[in-house]
């Protein structure tokens, strides 16, 4: 299990092969990866986003990830994650956040895959401010699905 | 004999501090340290954690505690 | 929208990134990726898997891949499809098969990621026969969900 | 005025063939292609595809069709 904080751009793909080659133990064990990103788009309500800041509560952020990681792995049959998470200034196109989850079978990939973004983004203290041709705003949190 | 208070995001800006370090004589819970340092009412919807866990206004702090106060989070993706 | 099938090993990270990169209409237009990946294990139902060749009907395996990602682009608000599937003969560790969907938001790249395996492990004309050190057999279907 | 026929996976390897060409005449239906060919009776749960799109054993065939005979399908991952 690996948790990700990173202050620059990152490539999720090369992270997710980097990472699944680094771990020879699994090799031959998994049968289902399940991989979510999340990328800044360049347009969000109607208005243009030229950059987007992304505060963060550090050590806390952390915590709560991790957490949030060991909760899925308690709860679903998978063999190993990875998480990792930007903070800072970002551009369009940057991805934000990838969720990465190894299992024997798919249901309990995707599953857990699914339960690790809807929970990082209740209890994992990040907000993120967007800079608009009309001026910097926080963005308001997701209602509840 | 102290409490470190942090701030973030919204909040942050809005009373132009990111942290503050408080006497804890005199707090008793994690409101009291709002009420110290923000010398503003605590907005309904501002989540408080202590100690980095998420907590209740009514929770208690003591000594060496750090607390923090900020908006609704925002993190992942849409 | 892409559909490979592939006679040869393949790096499912390393193809998603070209894809996407590939794509200059993408960038900033999507905010989720969803990815699923299902590799070959080096075991089944208790046995030791040497290696699985999977045989395949090629020009309707290709036509029913390209009408279960046609399915999911109407009935999600989903921006590109990509699926690889792997025929012929493969060791464990192997992908066998990458579907990854580009949207503006997560729920529809999940939905549509998972309909899109789901479906095609019941409708594209694949047949995996696994090499164990008792011998070749056929793999069974999966029982419904 | 001929017919394709092909069979796949454990059906291929039961019949020692995967692929036929039988004349049409006489032939109506997707079953007579199996009867013609395999000639042995059609497993209960074979997959019957005609000009690559799946098919009940009752459906017609003309002259120039491809029939496709084979087990439940395996693709995908666990």
């Amino acid at each position: 299990m690996k948790i990700l904080l990173v202050a620059e751009a990152f490539d999720p793909w090369r992270e997710v092969e980097r990472y699944q080659s680094g771990q020879p133990g699994l090799a031959g064990k998994f049968g289902a990866t399940a991989v979510f990103v999340g990328t800044l788009r360049d347009f969000n309500r109607g208005n243009e986003v030229q950059s987007m800041t992304l505060e963060h509560y550090a050590p806390m952020t952390r915590r709560h990830l991790e957490r949030v990681a060991e909760e899925a792995s308690a709860r679903w049959p998978i063999e190993d994650v990875l998480v990792i998470h930007r903070y800072g200034e970002l551009r369009p196109n940057d991805p934000i956040v990838c969720v990465a989850v190894w299992a024997a079978h798919r249901d309990a990939a995707f599953d857990a895959c699914r339960y690790l973004i809807d929970e990082l983004k209740t209890r994992a203290p990040f907000w993120k401010q967007e800079l608009t041709p009309q001026g910097r705003r926080w963005v308001a949190p997701e209602k509840t699905k | 004999m102290s409490i470190t208070v942090r701030f973030f995001a919204s909040i942050r800006e809005k009373l132009g501090k990111e942290q503050d370090i408080i006497e804890s004589k005199g707090i008793t819970c994690a409101a009291d340290v709002w009420n110290r340092s923000a010398r503003i009412p605590l907005p309904g919807n501002t989540l408080v954690a202590v100690n980095m866990e998420y907590a209740r206004p009514d929770q208690p702090v003591r000594d060496g505690d750090e607390v923090a106060f900020f908006p609704p989070v925002t993190g992942g993706a849409r």
